[in-house]
């Protein structure tokens, strides 16, 4: 065993040493010799290696540390781990440093991770992602309470004041649309709107949008305590009256029909989604749903998560537009949060008072389904340990869902070609 | 014409943006007050004709929340309890499913949880 | 609540005046600003919703009322609801009016449906579904009584009357080879055939084969009963004789030499069937027949049946071909169901006393494996409650299958290019 | 040449194609009568092969249509009566899985039906 | 049934007769018609068929006969079915003769087979599949002696010796390091090699590797027997230590960046393969895990087992090159083999008297999971009933992967174009 | 220059590839001896603060190989023996989901193994 550590260890001091003295002293070895020696070789193999495309450059070193981040927080702290352990790995594998013309890295013609990459590029994972979530999603707290769903388009003003505040610091249109989308809080809709309006921006947009989806109960309590005075946190809401299995059905169709005839551009999104949910509710189609919410998301969410990590090639990706668009995006969540919290105190205003609406769940529009409805519960339960206001705020969750994918849509109308 | 920080057509997109949207929620909100309103006088009418010489109108739709709440949490505690032992079972399972030395052909990839000719299995063994 | 019902009606007031007065007004309204006012975006968002897309022509809402329909009937009735379902949810999708060029529609390269598409124009789902249905199907009942077979060969005689009467009314070849397949009564084939020899009629055919295959319950009972007699209908067969292992592996390879060696055009199909039933029969790669008859099967069907229902596009769709072909597709179904009867009549006339057929069982050759064979069964019931037909009806109706394969591949032969 | 309503190729295409189904269908109708019979005769050379000293020829093959409808019959009630249990346990389970505000993640994706480190869940209420 | 016996008995006759006589005499009886007369149809419907495009040549009937041979193997011997009957039932599908031009042949532009062939000829489907085996792989043996991974090096030997012996025999360095990968014993890793460097051998290729894959019980026992005296055989080796959950999660991610940083151009192979892994270990994406190890890699399996037996289309297979690359293959796998054991042997030289390793686990390093560690099991007990060393050989088997995916890495940075 | 049989660089290309994967696995050999023991020290350090009064240092990594073994087999035993008893049980099942004529709506294509209306199945037979 001794040895063994003996050996690695002359071997990484070799290693360390090429680092050092750079590949400058190996072609000097090898300029001399005529054909393919040894030497010659070694070079041409070291030329290939990741340590000698490092060139001197740690920006890939950088990004192989937040891939490893992202793993981290995933593994210890459970943050949407289904999204940071893909994205983190496919973040290493974006960032291992490669010779170029192999048909290795995302961005060359002919790579696997190129065709597996084609998805995210043309939209198409989003929506099947989409088709996904309709068949897991029950609408019926929705459908019981329908006044709850305009929470979910009050919150949507985080995206169109990013778009606003990107405009104001120099971003094109198109660009400055993408990047509100952030504030929508919805991963898929923030892949499929980017890849249409500012694909070089895509891997920044998405990885923004997860990683502030991931931290979701951090940035919202302190938001909530601030707008939502302690005694409105309190108000007990009435529970939700039972929904017929007929309207379950009724639900899709007229929501896929109604958001998809006001914001056409949202029908792959929309579409997919309520087509999912009728998968799920009609009750004949039980198989197909099966593998909707299950294979098929599995499928699709896996290539998604590693090509769209991978997508972050250092040199594409760390740039002060980058930097920017992290901080929109923290800007818009903020945003977001607020404008559902002071909506929603603005419509107790216009209620009886048996029929007020705890505050708290105006959270919950920014979608981001189930996070932010578990961190109105959260809050809920610490003004009093009674008050379970989980079922409310699933409500503007799911419509907050609906929201941005319409707001993605209108984006589309004005912004795209 | 450059209003506040952008120009005219920003504020534009962000202002009809969010009102678009806001329209597009409020229709499906109208819409969702209404259908249950139909159907309940679809379904009462029905029961009137069918009943139709007592006419007894039951409103079948108006189960109390309140009921429906408890019926909710019961079904949640029972399923929590059934969720755990159900779980401990797949654990083991699962333990045995992924072992794989022995339980791989293609690179760990058998047959696992289908039917198996155990015979052929210790063909090796009996060679 | 009162209040959201009073500002829903405004919207809708609104709403609905826009359609009545049209969009000239709104332009009229904004012509005379400049820039991109709220005016101005008012009307080009207008100008891309659905309601202004609909340009006064309603053949679009006939599409999604044809949607909703299909929808009814799986929900309702359960017919095919695997397939009518995401077709009418497809046709949903497909038929709410769209402005072009924002890659939104079916036929709009480079749109999130048009790839999905993909796999139906070039004829890839459909051999993929066969995969599937071989690892599902059993062919037991046919290897025990082979002379049932030809059973299937019989019905198929609706395919080549079918050919026959739309060259009559003036399609080209292309077109009435097919438009026949509908007498297949055999959702893959028709739309394998039709993306070779006609894709411009594919959404016609498609939805044709799939309506008629749903309504087989209502079209076979009367040809029964007008074309068996009562007598006849009661005959009770022998039970099958128990097949072995070892023939169930042999039927699926010397049943995939043999076909695709007379009709190698139809390898993709029936290739594909025999190989899904190999993997079933073989005992020893049950994880792939697993996949394939689940988690594959159901993902294509998901997939195509959404864009088949998304390609019947109003403008596309709604034309007098269409009329024409669902004439044609009817027809072909009373031709087939009449042939298979008739045919096991005949067989009769050669068989001894002892081993005389039910001539019902021949309606099961026109394939819709299983609906036709259920129908059968019922029929058999009604004249003798003791007498199950069910398992001799499936011979005649998995060979209805290979049959139309073959006869897709003869056509194949005859017509391409 | 229009011969009826349509030219003859048409014609050509439509009693040629169908016999060309009818022959390949009639094929494997012969080779699945033939199959039987040589697998049959196989097998009983087999047997008379190894029982050489006694010759007992037995016909396995031919267990009677009747005895199998049987097994066949009370196969088919047996399992019929598991899959009714079966249904309702899977339905219980369905209820439990499909309820989203619980049991979800990423819009409701959880690794559910797996195993699960029950104190990360609660993480959340422990803040 | 006599009847039916007679009618098949007359139409296999006439086919005879066909075969006997050509096509000319068809041709000769119908060129004398104008139009497309019933005679004219046949023979252009016969010159379709199969029978006719056999052309008298039977190289297609003897690649039949290999294909069933192949699905014969895995029904009967079950070695590796899961790859036999796919690849086997592919061979038939790609050896049914047809006409060209018809989108039939996996070789013909357009064609189902050809599309679903792009995921080989791209390689694709490899790292697909080596996602589903690291999310099925435990590497826990391996992390607990890190020594015997050094045995899954030294049975690359085969690799590169295969490579001097291809080259030696006037392939080009490209088909020569792709024939070599066959010694790696893994179809993947050669599949994906042989689409880059060599893809006009690559059906050869696959179909040797596989065939030596499945034949590994029968090959290695011999050369094991010969090369370890039956004293070193009887070697017990101490039970290896417990892992825990924080290296099993580590493992994945340092392996990664360490081997990917050495051999980037193995990154898609290796990528995927410790992805996976990490989706296995990480304890939170288990639903993730669980459909790349069943839904995603039994698709993927289907699809490239059917296409790569489907590339064996006799006039592109049946050549001289074909013939050498069996040998080269079968050559490459005894000195695979022998180099792990002869290395196991060296290697007992340095480690004191109570670490001895058993040498028969040098075999298991040529990979060909877990085959090969089985057969050690099996030898080793044979020796001594009581000792079980299927664990220990675990670490060279699933080292070999990593070793035959960095030297595949290797062979791609030197030759690639 | 050719060397023995072939050029210079094939013998360059074949040594030196089987070095470097030699290198690339001793690598990993290094790191994952070293690993461990990191590891254990990280553990050590911090039992040491927590019980920094004491200083009882255990060293739970090194459970040791017997143990492991033991309960490994047992293990394995228990679960083989499990897996019997599934295996039966899936066997029957598939049986019964496999039985194509009852269990299927597109061409044997039904919900099975879902929960299902059975009034639904029987809408035929009441027609
Ligand atoms: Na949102
Ligand atoms: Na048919
Ligand atoms: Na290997």
């Amino acid at each position: 065993m001794r040895k063994f550590v003996t050996v690695y260890s002359v071997l990484a001091l070799l290693f360390c040493l090429q680092i050092v003295f750079g590949t400058d002293v190996m072609a000097a070895v090898t300029e001399s010799t005529g054909g393919l020696s040894a030497a010659d070789g070694l070079t041409e193999l070291w030329n290939f290696t990741g340590f000698a495309n490092l060139h001197g450059s740690y920006s890939n070193l950088i990004m192989i540390a937040v891939g490893l981040f992202f793993i981290f927080l995933a593994v210890k702290y459970d943050y949407e781990p289904l999204l940071l352990i893909p994205i983190g790995t496919g973040i290493l594998l974006g960032n291992i440093p490669f010779s170029e013309g192999y048909k290795i890295g995302i961005y060359e013609q002919g790579s696997v991770l190129n065709y597996l990459y084609f998805g995210v590029e043309q939209g198409i994972y989003p929506p099947l992602i989409f088709l996904g979530i309709g068949a897991m999603t029950d609408f019926s707290s929705l459908i019981s309470n329908p006044k709850l769903m305009i929470l979910g388009a009050a919150a949507q003003i985080g995206i169109f004041a990013t778009f606003l505040g990107a405009s104001a610091i120099g971003f094109t249109p198109q660009e400055a649309g993408a990047i509100g989308i952030i504030g929508g809080a919805d991963g898929p809709t923030a892949i499929f709107l980017s890849s249409k309006l500012a694909p070089h921006l895509m891997g920044a947009i998405a990885i923004a949008a997860y990683s502030y989806m991931a931290l979701v109960p951090v940035i919202q309590p302190p938001i909530m305590r601030l707008i939502i005075p302690k005694k409105e946190r309190a108000i007990k809401m009435k529970p939700p009256r039972a929904v017929s299995k007929t309207e379950k059905i009724m639900f899709p169709l007229i929501a896929l029909l109604l958001t998809t005839f006001i914001s056409p551009s949202a029908l792959p999104l929309l579409g997919m989604l309520f087509f999912g949910n009728l998968l799920k509710e009609s009750g004949v189609t039980e198989r197909l749903a099966d593998t909707a919410r299950n294979s098929l998301i599995n499928i699709v969410t896996i290539l998604l998560g590693v090509t769209v990590g991978a997508s972050t090639q250092a040199n594409v990706f760390l740039t002060t537009d980058s930097l920017k668009i992290f901080g929109l995006g923290a800007l818009s969540f903020v945003v977001a949060t607020a404008g559902g919290l002071l909506f929603a105190r603005f419509l107790n205003v216009f209620v009886n008072k048996d029929n007020k609406i705890n505050p708290l769940i105006g959270a919950a529009g920014v979608s981001a389904v189930p996070d932010s409805a578990r961190v109105v519960q959260m809050e809920g339960l610490k003004t009093d340990p009674n008050n379970h206001l989980l079922m409310h705020a699933m409500a503007p969750n799911v419509s907050g869902v609906i929201g941005s994918a319409v707001a993605a849509g209108i984006m589309l109308s004005f912004l795209m070609k | 014409m450059t209003l506040l920080f952008v120009d005219s057509s920003t504020w534009t997109i962000t202002l009809l943006g969010w009102a678009i949207v806001f329209c597009a929620l409020l229709f499906l909100v109208g819409i969702f007050l209404t259908v249950p309103k139909i159907l309940k006088w679809v379904t009462n009418r029905k029961i009137k004709v069918v009943e139709n010489g007592q006419e007894v109108v039951k409103d079948i739709n108006d189960i109390s929340g309140e009921t429906n709440a408890v019926i909710a949490t019961a079904l949640h505690l029972f399923l929590n309890e059934q969720h755990d032992d159900e779980s401990n079972v797949i654990t083991i399972k699962q333990v045995w499913k992924r072992y794989s030395p022995w339980s791989s052909k293609l690179y760990g990839m058998t047959n696992y949880g289908f039917p198996h000719n155990v015979s052929k299995q210790n063909r090796y063994a009996r060679k």
